[in-house]
Order: C-alpha cells, then sequence, then structure tokens
C-alpha cells in the first residue's frame, strides 16, 4: 500500500469500555488505511466495535468509552494528538458523519436548513444569506429533496427524507472523507435502495472517500471497494470486495457471508456460532491492569496482494452451535 | 401553518375557560357544603378570637348581601356573573370600600413581586442547572453550586423568617415591612420612592428565589443529562460547531422545553407561596390582605383575592402555552 | 373439505374518523390449512398492515369490519374456555427480543405465568420438566438462564427464550412478527433453523411476518404481499419471488441487494410506486 | 456508540453497584441519608413523648417567655424555652413533631392511592375516561391550590390535623395521577404487557403483577413528594392561621411566634426550633426524593456534580 494515496491512515487503534470492575475492549488495536476515492466496508455483528471505530475517528467516543491509544492520521496529521481547535476545524471540513439512525440525529428544534447553514457558516465564515440559500438549495436538490424541505423541521419529514437530508449535510463542505454509520439500517428496502444510490452518487461527485459501516453483507457487496471484517474489536479480514467474496479466509467472514439468505438461491440453513474466547465480546480487564493486560491485536496474513486476513487455525475459532454469552 | 395551529390555539383556550369555571364553581359550592356558610365563617372567628362584635347582625347582613335565601341555582347565576364582571361587592369588613378597589391596590405589588422573583428564580436556576451539567464549568462552580440547591428544600416562608432574623433583626440591614417607607407617596417617577420598594422588596423575593431556584436548577441539570445522550447532540460534535453553539442551540434549546413544562406546573405552587411570603413581609400585596380578609371573615374580600389568584396563574399558564409551540415545533403535532 | 386451521376474511381496519381515517387493512383474506404445518409468510414494508393483521389475529385489535375464525370458529363469538383454548394454541413470537421480557422479573416469570394460566403442569417438578423440554428443542439450558434478568443474556438467547415460551404451549400457529429482524446474522439462522425444525418436528405452523423477502425465500411456504393495507399478490414462496406479476412485488424484489458483488445491483431502476412525500399537515 | 458494548457496560456498572438486580435502594447515598434525618426526627420525637411532659404544651402549665436553658434566665425545668401563653417549647414540640408527619404521611397516602387509580384508569382504559382525568388533572395542576384550600379552610369551624390533611390531599392527586399515568402509556406499549396478554393473564393482573412493580421508584418518588408537599402546604394554611386550633403543629407553633412578633421580641427559640426541625425534615425529604430520582433515571447517577 502506497502512502500517499491514503486519506486515512489508522494504527492502532484502541478504545476501552470502563466498567467498575475493569475495562471492556472495544476496539483492540485496529488499524487500516482508506484510499483516495474508495468506498471501505466497515462490516461485523453487534458489538464487534465497528461503530465505536468510527467514532473513534471522529474523537467522538462518549463515555464509559474512551480512546486508549493509536493514532488517526487524516492527510498526515494525528487527530488523536490534535489541539480541541483544530479537531474541530478538521470534523465536517475534513471527515464528516452520516450517522446511524437519523430519526434522532437531526436537532428537532431547528429548521433543516438552520443545521446545514451552521456547518457552513462555522467552517466557512458568514456567508451572504441569497447565497447561503442557494448554496442550502443546491446541496438539497443534490440528495433529492426540494427547496422548501430547508425549511422543515425533522419531524416534518419521512425517515428516507432525514437520511437524504443528513447526505445533504454530510456533503456540504465536501469533505474528503465521509463516515456513515449504517445509513440505511433502518429504512424499507425500496428507500434503502434509493438511499444508497443516492449515497453513491454524491461520493463520485466529490471525488471522496468513504467508509461505509454495515452489518448487510449484500448491501457491502454492492456499495463498497474494499471490506474490513470486525469481529470483537479486531479486524480479522481486510481486502478488495470481490476477493473477499469470491475466497474468504477467515472462519468469520464465511460465515458472515454464508449467513445471508438470497432470494436466488435457496440453501439450508447453518445455523452457528463463531467462539473466539480469548477476545470474546466484553472481556473484561481487571481494574488498575488495564495497561499492562492490553492485548496483542490480531496478526494479518496477506493472502494475495491487497488481501489480509487473521490467522484461523488457531483452535479458538473453531465454529461452535453455542452462543456466545458475556462473562 | 407551522408552530401555532388554530385547533391548537382553541384547545388551551378551552382549557382556560374550563379551568376558570371550575375553580369558581369549587369556590362557590365549597361554603354551601357544610350547610350555611356564614354560620360557618363566624363559628370559626368565635372559636379563633372568642368574640364576634354584633354577630348576629352580621349574619343577617351577610344573608342578605348574598341572596343567601334565594334558590341555589340562581345564587350560583348569580355568583358567575359577577365573577365574569370582577363584581365581587364590598368589603364585608372595611365597608362600604369595594373588594375591587382593595384588591387593584394590592395586586400590582403582587404581580410585580411575583413577575420579578419568578423570572429571576427560573433564570438562574436554569442557568445555574445548565451549567452543573456542562463538561466545561470550572471545578469550584460545581463543588459550590449544589451547596446552594440545599435551600430548594426549605418553604418560602420559613426561609423568609430566616431572612428576617438575620438582615432585618440581627444586622439591620433592610426595613422590617411594607412595600416601601411611610411618609412616601407612591410615584413610580420619584428615585427615592423607587428606591424604597426596591429596598422592601429584595428580602420578599430573595426568599423566594433562593427557595425555588434549586428546582428549575435541578430539573435543567437531569434534562441536560438527557439531552448529552441524544444522537443530535453527538452529531453537533461531529459537525465541529463551536461549543458555545452546541450548548445553546442544542443542547439548552432542547432540555429547556420540559423546563418550560415544569414551569407552567409551578407556577401555582409559586403563587401560593408568594402569597405567604408577602404576608410575612407584611409587604401591600394580596398575601397581607388575604390574611386580614380571613381573620376579618371578610367573606367577599377572600372570594374575590383568590378568583384574582387563580385567574392570574391560568392566564400566565394560558400565555406560556401559547408561546411553547414557538420553542418546539412539535408540539401541534401530538395528537395526530 | 376439511376447515382451515386459521381463516382472515374480508379484514378491513381503519384508524381514526372521518377526514383523518387512514386505512391499515383494506379486504384481507387469508388461509392457514389445516393440515400438515406449513409457514406462510405476510411481506410488506412499514406501512403496509402487516403489523395490523397480527394484531388482529392475536386478538390485540379489533377489525372494523370482517372476520377471523380459527377452526370454524369465529374468534369474536369466542367463549372464555374458547377464548383460553384459541390463546393457547395460537401464540407469538416478536421482534424486540428486550422489551418482550418484564425488567422486574427474572426469565422464569414468563414460563412460571404461562404454566400458571394454562394450568400446564400438576406440580413444580412437572412444570420444571416441561420447561427444560422446551429450552432443549431452542438449545438452550434452565441452569444457564432461568435465573438471570433480561439484560445478563444475549439477544439470541433472549429470542430463543422467547420461542421456547411459545413452544412450552404446543400451539396449532405461531404468529411470528418480524422475529429476525434486530438480531445479528448468526442468531437470525438459528432462529430460522428453530422455526423449521418447529414446523417439521412439531408440526407448529407459522405466520412469518416480515419485510425481509430473503428470509421469506429461505423458509416459507406460500407468501402474500402486502402493500398499503391490501394483499397485492400470493402465491407460493418460490413462484412468487422468482417470477413476480404485481407491478409492487417486482419494485420489492428488484430493491433487494444479492450478497454477491458480481451481480449488479440496479440502483437506478424506477421507484414510482413509493413516492415519499413530506408529512405536512 | 455501539449500543451492545454500551449496555454491557453499563450492566457491569449496575452490577458493580448493586451488586445484583434489582438494585437495592440503599446504595444510593442521598436517598439513605434522607431515610436517616427522617428516621431520627420520628425515633427522637416518639422516645420525647416518653421522657418528656406533654401536658406542658397546653397553655399556662408553664411560665410565660422563658428562654432556653442555657441563656441567662432559663431553666433546666424547660430546657427549650417557653413561649407567650406558658407552653413548654419541649413539650410542643415533641407533640408538635408527630402530628407535623402524620399530615404529611396522609396526604402522601392518599394521593397516591388516588393517583394509582386514577392514572391505571386514565392509562390503561384511555379513550374518555383517560379525557376527563386528564382534563381534570391539568386542571388541578395548573390552579394555585392553595388559594382554593384557604377557602376551605376558611369554612371549617373546627380544625384538626386529619381533617387539614384531607383537604390537602384533596388537591394533592393530580401530581401522582399525572406521572403514574404517563408510566402506564408508555408500559402499555411494553413488549411484556402484550406477552402476558397471550399468556392470558387478566388486566388486573397485568396491571398489579406486570406494570405495578416496575413503578415503585415512581411509586416511591410520589409518595415522598406527597409528604414534603402535604406538610408544605400545611404549613402554608398553618402560616394564615387556618391550621389545627388545639393540636399543636411545627407550622402552627412558627405561625403564632409569628403573630407573637417574636423575631422582633428576640425569642428566637420560639420560631427557631419548630422552624429548623421543619427544614431537617424538607431537607431529609428532600436528599430522599433526589436519591429516588436517581435509582429511577440512572443516567443521573452517572454525571455526578
Amino acid at each position: 500500500m502506497t502512502g500517499d494515496q491514503n486519506v486515512l491512515r489508522v494504527r492502532d487503534l484502541r478504545v476501552h469500555y470502563g466498567t467498575g470492575r475493569g475495562d471492556i475492549i472495544a476496539v483492540n488495536g485496529v488499524s487500516f488505511d482508506v484510499r483516495a476515492g474508495e468506498t471501505l466496508g466497515l462490516v461485523g455483528e453487534s458489538g464487534s466495535g465497528k461503530s465505536t471505530t468510527a467514532m473513534a475517528l471522529l474523537r467522538l467516543v462518549s463515555p464509559p468509552g474512551r480512546i486508549v491509544g493509536g493514532t488517526v492520521m487524516l492527510h498526515g496529521e494525528d487527530l488523536l494528538a490534535a489541539d480541541e481547535r483544530t479537531l474541530r476545524r478538521r470534523r465536517w471540513s475534513e471527515v464528516s458523519l452520516i450517522p446511524q439512525g437519523s430519526m434522532n440525529s437531526l436537532n428537532p428544534v431547528l429548521r433543516v436548513g438552520d443545521q446545514i447553514v451552521d456547518v457552513i457558516r462555522t467552517h466557512e465564515g458568514r456567508a451572504r444569506g441569497a447565497a447561503l440559500t442557494e448554496r442550502v438549495t443546491g446541496l438539497l436538490e443534490t440528495v433529492g429533496l426540494p427547496p422548501r424541505v430547508m425549511r422543515l423541521y425533522p419531524h416534518e419529514l419521512s425517515g428516507g427524507m432525514k437520511q437524504r437530508a443528513c447526505i445533504a449535510m454530510a456533503i456540504a463542505l465536501s469533505p474528503s472523507l465521509i463516515i456513515a454509520d449504517e445509513p440505511t439500517s433502518a429504512l424499507d428496502v425500496v428507500v434503502q435502495r434509493v438511499v444508497a444510490r443516492t449515497l453513491m452518487e454524491v461520493k463520485d461527485r466529490l471525488n471522496s472517500s468513504m467508509i461505509l459501516i454495515g452489518h448487510d453483507m449484500a448491501l457491502q457487496a454492492h456499495l463498497v471497494d474494499r471490506i474490513a471484517v470486525m469481529y470483537a474489536g479486531n479486524i480479522v479480514e481486510i481486502g478488495p470486495v470481490a476477493e473477499i467474496f469470491r475466497d474468504p479466509r477467515h472462519p468469520y467472514t464465511r460465515h458472515l457471508i454464508a449467513s445471508v439468505p438470497s432470494i436466488h438461491r435457496r440453501k439450508p440453513i447453518v445455523p452457528s456460532e463463531l467462539r473466539f474466547p480469548d477476545h470474546g465480546r466484553g472481556t473484561l480487564l481487571s481494574r488498575g491492569r488495564q495497561m499492562s493486560s492490553r492485548r496483542r491485536p490480531v496478526d494479518l496474513y496477506e493472502v494475495s496482494p491487497g488481501h489480509f486476513a487473521a490467522r484461523a487455525d488457531d483452535e479458538t475459532w473453531a465454529v461452535t452451535e453455542e452462543d456466545p454469552t458475556h462473562a | 401553518m407551522r408552530g401555532l395551529t388554530w385547533g391548537y390555539v382553541a384547545r388551551r383556550l378551552g382549557m382556560y375557560v374550563f379551568t376558570l369555571w371550575l375553580s369558581a364553581t369549587i369556590m362557590f359550592f365549597i361554603p354551601r357544603l357544610s350547610g350555611d356558610p356564614v354560620e360557618g365563617m363566624v363559628a370559626r372567628i368565635t372559636m379563633q378570637s372568642g368574640h364576634v362584635a354584633g354577630g348576629e347582625e352580621l349574619i343577617a347582613a351577610w344573608r342578605e348581601r348574598f341572596g343567601l335565601d334565594d334558590p341555589l341555582f340562581v345564587q350560583y347565576l348569580t355568583y358567575l356573573r359577577n365573577m365574569l364582571t370582577f363584581d365581587f361587592g364590598y368589603s364585608l369588613a372595611n365597608f362600604p370600600t369595594e373588594v375591587n378597589s382593595l384588591i387593584g391596590r394590592a395586586v400590582p405589588w403582587t404581580l410585580g413581586l411575583l413577575t420579578v422573583a419568578t423570572v429571576l428564580s427560573f433564570v438562574l436556576g436554569t442557568v445555574i442547572g445548565a451549567l452543573l451539567a456542562w463538561r466545561r464549568t470550572p471545578r469550584l462552580l460545581r463543588v459550590l453550586m449544589p451547596l446552594s440547591l440545599t435551600f430548594t428544600a426549605i418553604p418560602f416562608y420559613i426561609l423568609g423568617i430566616l431572612l428576617i432574623y438575620l438582615f432585618v433583626f440581627t444586622l439591620r440591614l433592610f426595613p422590617v415591612s411594607g412595600g416601601y417607607r411611610s411618609g412616601l407617596t407612591p410615584d413610580a417617577f420619584d428615585p427615592a420612592f423607587v428606591n424604597s420598594v426596591i429596598q422592601h422588596g429584595t428580602l420578599p423575593a430573595l426568599s423566594i428565589v433562593v427557595a425555588s431556584m434549586g428546582v428549575w436548577a435541578l430539573g435543567m441539570r437531569g434534562m441536560m443529562i438527557t439531552v448529552e445522550g441524544e444522537d443530535y447532540l453527538t452529531l453537533a460534535n461531529a459537525k465541529g460547531l463551536r461549543p458555545g453553539r452546541i450548548l445553546f442551540q442544542y443542547q439548552i434549546r432542547n432540555a429547556m422545553l420540559p423546563q418550560v413544562t415544569a414551569l407552567v406546573l409551578g407556577l401555582g405552587g409559586l403563587v401560593g407561596g408568594t402569597v405567604l411570603v408577602e404576608y410575612l413581609f407584611g409587604y401591600p400585596g394580596t398575601g397581607a390582605l388575604l390574611y386580614q380578609a380571613i381573620t376579618n371573615a371578610d367573606f367577599t374580600l377572600i372570594q374575590g383575592i383568590v378568583f384574582i389568584l387563580i385567574l392570574t396563574t391560568v392566564t400566565a399558564v394560558l400565555i406560556i402555552d401559547l408561546v411553547y409551540p414557538l420553542l418546539d415545533p412539535r408540539i401541534t403535532y401530538e395528537r395526530r | 373439505m376439511p376447515e382451515p386451521l386459521l381463516a382472515v376474511r374480508g379484514a378491513t381496519k381503519v384508524y381514526g374518523k372521518r377526514q383523518n381515517a387512514v386505512t391499515a387493512l383494506r379486504d384481507v383474506d387469508l388461509t392457514i390449512a389445516d393440515g400438515a404445518a406449513s409457514i406462510t409468510t405476510i411481506a410488506g414494508e412499514s406501512g403496509s398492515g402487516k403489523t395490523t393483521l397480527a394484531d388482529a389475529i392475536l386478538g390485540f385489535t379489533g377489525l372494523t369490519s370482517g372476520s377471523i375464525t380459527y377452526r370454524g370458529r369465529d374468534l369474536a363469538g369466542l367463549s372464555r374456555r374458547g377464548r383460553l383454548e384459541y390463546r393457547r394454541e395460537v401464540q407469538a413470537i416478536f421482534q424486540d427480543p428486550f422489551g418482550v421480557y418484564n425488567p422486574f422479573y427474572r426469565m422464569r416469570h414468563i414460563f412460571d405465568v404461562a404454566v400458571r394460566r394454562f394450568d400446564l403442569a400438576p406440580d413444580k417438578r412437572a412444570a420444571q420438566r416441561l420447561v427444560d423440554e422446551a429450552l432443549a428443542v431452542v438449545g438452550l439450558r434452565a441452569d444457564e438462564v432461568l435465573d438471570k434478568h433480561p439484560h445478563q443474556l444475549s439477544g439470541g438467547q433472549r429470542q430463543r427464550m422467547m420461542m421456547a415460551r411459545a413452544y412450552l404451549l404446543k400451539p396449532r400457529l405461531i404468529v411470528a412478527d418480524e422475529p429476525v429482524s434486530m438480531v445479528d446474522a448468526s442468531v437470525r439462522a438459528m432462529i430460522l433453523d428453530i422455526m423449521l425444525r418447529l414446523r417439521d418436528e412439531h408440526g407448529i405452523s407459522f405466520l412469518y411476518i416480515t419485510h425481509d423477502l430473503s428470509t421469506a425465500y429461505q423458509i416459507g411456504d406460500d407468501i402474500c404481499i402486502l402493500y398499503r393495507g391490501e394483499i397485492v399478490e400470493r402465491g407460493e414462496t418460490r413462484a412468487v419471488i422468482d417470477a413476480p406479476q404485481h407491478e409492487y412485488s417486482k419494485l420489492l424484489i428488484g430493491s433487494i441487494p444479492v450478497p454477491d458483488p458480481e451481480v449488479v445491483w440496479d440502483l437506478d431502476a424506477p421507484v414510482s410506486l413509493t413516492g415519499e412525500s413530506a408529512r405536512t399537515p | 456508540m455501539d449500543p451492545t458494548l454500551t449496555r454491557i457496560a453499563e450492566a457491569e456498572i449496575e452490577a458493580e453497584e448493586a451488586g445484583a438486580r434489582p438494585a437495592s435502594p440503599w446504595r444510593n447515598r442521598k436517598l439513605v441519608a434522607g431515610a436517616v434525618i427522617v428516621g431520627v426526627i420520628l425515633v427522637s420525637t416518639f422516645i420525647g413523648g416518653l421522657v418528656w411532659d406533654t401536658t406542658l404544651a397546653r397553655a399556662a402549665t408553664s411560665p410565660l417567655n422563658l428562654p432556653p436553658f442555657w441563656v441567662d434566665g432559663g431553666s433546666m425545668d424547660h430546657p427549650l424555652g417557653t413561649e407567650n401563653s406558658g407552653r413548654d417549647m419541649l413539650a410542643l414540640i415533641v407533640v408538635g413533631s408527630p402530628t407535623t408527619l402524620r399530615v404529611g404521611l396522609i396526604v402522601a397516602l392518599i394521593s397516591m392511592l388516588v393517583g394509582v387509580v386514577l392514572g391505571f384508569l386514565a392509562g390503561y382504559l384511555g379513550g374518555a375516561v383517560d379525557a376527563v382525568i386528564r382534563i381534570l388533572s391539568d386542571t388541578a395542576m395548573t390552579i394555585p391550590t392553595l388559594a382554593i384550600m384557604i377557602v376551605i379552610a376558611a369554612y371549617i369551624p373546627e380544625m384538626n390535623a386529619t381533617t387539614m390533611a384531607l383537604i390537602i390531599a384533596v388537591f394533592a392527586w393530580a401530581g401522582p395521577t399525572r406521572m403514574i399515568r404517563a408510566q402506564v402509556l408508555s408500559m402499555r406499549e411494553q413488549g411484556y404487557v402484550r406477552m402476558a396478554r397471550l399468556s392470558a393473564v387478566s388486566d388486573t393482573e397485568i396491571m398489579f403483577r406486570e406494570m405495578l412493580p416496575n413503578l415503585l421508584p415512581y411509586l416511591a418518588a410520589s409518595f415522598i413528594g406527597g409528604m414534603s408537599g402535604g406538610i408544605l402546604a400545611a404549613v402554608g394554611l398553618e402560616a394564615l392561621g387556618l391550621g389545627p386550633q388545639r393540636v399543636p403543629t411545627l407550622g402552627m407553633i412558627v405561625s403564632q411566634a409569628i403573630e407573637g412578633s417574636a423575631i422582633l421580641r428576640g425569642m428566637w427559640w420560639w420560631w427557631g426550633f419548630p422552624a429548623i426541625i421543619l427544614m431537617v425534615i424538607f431537607i431529609g425529604l428532600f436528599l430522599i426524593a433526589i436519591g429516588l430520582d436517581e435509582i429511577a433515571n440512572p443516567r443521573l447517577r452517572g454525571a455526578r456534580t
């Protein structure tokens, strides 16, 4: 991987969730790059740490979670080490966020237009009224919303419209990276397709990079260039999407792909669960020993150029029929 | 039309009229429940002060004055008409002074004190509550502020007594009672008079403010913390907005909404407390007048004051409710 | 001709009055045969009326017009005893595997209540045997789950407990209202597998209510596609999904992404049927 | 945030703080402090009634206007002094405190019971019943109830503590009703209520066995709110001379002290002792209320100030 092409370089990112009895490892030393113009899919099931990773990139992990280490280099600048002011400037103008569940992501007491204007004013200073209106209208048009949406309040929009308003807001400053956290998971399939199309269109238009977080492998198959599969805070496999689907190496990746039902092929249902005791969900580090007992990140080996996977010959990756329960 | 809709206004007005009618009706029937209202009242005073001068004549005069010998519904209709036209008749204890003129003199004082104290305590309490929950608040403030909230638990009246003891009796910083120094003529443009009003009003206002501020502060703090967990606040942070903008437009604006509801529900209590504080400080408002009316068994005066107090509160609530949709655009959609 | 297990005829449900009226269901007919157990899918998007239909069948809401009969007897005219029997024979599992458990009680509570209300066992030991058996069917062990509080279990365990509870009553029909839409892929497979086993090994029919056609494709026998309160297409699941006839069915099926990057997902296909509009008064 | 991880973390915090679920309310320091304060007052007035002669609370049983024993002119015969009608302060307080608390208890009990009944009726039945109850409680919430209580009290020829408590209770139901109605409305939509209905559980059983236990923190909060609200209203009526005439209450003692110009005469013990006890009671109840609030809304607990 050549460094110059990378918009984002994440190294050894660690996030812990503090509890009274010690820390839960949410993100266990994750490393990955996002190249210019590409869409990276970050997939995993609930508790895999994919959303936490995304929020950590923006330094938005909220208590009881906290970032305990790593670097997030955006265009060569470490966001985790940046001071508040710099961080605030980089947010949105460089990295924007399309949140999970846009239902509650818009401020209910501000008009949609004002919430978009907010980012423009904050990052670009005062703008003239008419030009500003035109710009917001243009943004809304880009995502297929009529200009009048500008003057509406969030509760007056349907779910799909809200999500599109969030997309319009995310592209307002032409950021080089857009983080989309399950942008369509709350939508009906037909609306999901429309929103997915909008998302890809605006991304292409801006030529920005995108991290698309999701759990739906089918959706990922069509929308991303590369996929990173997360399990229990680790990236266990990462590579070009076609490669991953054609030749999944890690048992967890195989399991994820296999468990997606298809409408074209009826296949037997294989109920299975993976158990990875050493990095299982809710692993607790005992209090006071958080730092010393850090777990080593999972080692990845190169399957083929650009396709990496964790060694899975370890017995702990056996497929079992048990449901993982947290201790 | 967003914000205020006619349906919402009509519903609120309906509630307003209904509340007034219900309170007026309760006040009409209460005295008549226990038989003869006049005798009950006189009996009470006799109990208290041992003897009422000219008790018999008083009862007879009352009966005539209030048409107590008419059929009940005639009395009721007359009563409603009188209430509607603010015709409360003559004060029984200060005949031939009209109840209206007594109340008229007292109401501006009460309204003034109540408004100043309510606005002050609401604003201060809300700001303190917001600061308590804000991450950037200096540590010192965070430690000191909760202490002041302890006063919340103490009723206005008791706090007023403490203030009198401390500032009037011990430190002699403030005048004992009344609304202004005796000898001055009420004149809003006379600096001496205004100064005196402020001096006399400080302690009563202080006891209301200090005692009620904490309620708003606690409520605000709770709401700020709740809002902090909301997705739109995370997004506001992701947007790189300035902390001040996030605090005011995203966090406080949303946390304020339940505060306003709390204000609506708390106004009745504030009015009640103000009445007691006024009585305690001998303030020339409705509180002192009400106490006087009770000790004098001034039937008409009590009725008049209580009706005006209710009217004031309910009207204030109506105004807040009509403003509310402007703060929260969702409100008029609630009943869909 | 034998009586069907469940028959819904002309079911119509209107919420609200006059100008605010919203028709959630319009003249819906549905039959589940009494013979061999089957899985009948009701598929539709939010607002299609599928949950209203489930609620009506479960007796949580009444119909504006139409009837629901269970083995020839109209639900509306059931005696107290008849209703209890219906409750026992027609059970349900729901979408949210957390909210269905009362946070005040331990997991055991939902079994205790069912045993008590339906008088399933003469004594505690017999009851425990029944519960153990039901848990075994869904692959859980009593000592691992019964004395825990709901928040101490994983989503998959909670969802399976709900299925065990339904199984405990030995019902003829289970209304499964979006049972897999809030769980992870791995749990989803487990739940679908249990549904199949209950159908094949225990003769329990399902009314599978979902927005997810691909899972229906995997396990469903018959399917009804519901659109704005009306059934627009029905038939054998694979026949309908492989060759949809109605415009809406085509749109719905065309919108589903296929888990294969080689297959082109036509993002630009028309979406005329779902004209989204702002919800302004 | 990842909801699963957050939930795990929260569950761990909870487990850490409370050992097991349901979280033991006695882990909350504010709640415990408040309960201890109120408990001490109850116990000490009870003991006081055993060791001190309560007949001294009657007029003209003692010398007039004596200061407490540690002030010049005071004596151990009347350790907390006497007031201007010859009543012993200690005896007054020993008799007055439980009366005041009783008023609070009666108000709290009645208002909570009425709140449960009306709140469940409104929330569970809905429809016209709900509309009527909602409008009435909204009305009762917005009017200054002290004003109406004054009217009522003014016509009661002979007031005693119980009557006063009943009058106050008549106006104290609206708050609990509103709160319980809101809770029932949201609980009615919960999955576990549907689940109970699937198990053929009757409506009454759903209300009392499924819903009510989850309301316990709210009921406790409403009970405490009722107590302090009741005592507050009582103090208000008493201040205006509308309190019970024969049996002393704390508020009545203060009110008489104010009437007797105790502040300006420097007789601080006359109003001071009952006022302090009242304040301590209010602060105790306040602490309990905050503690209960934190138990019902765990988020508040996480953000300690």
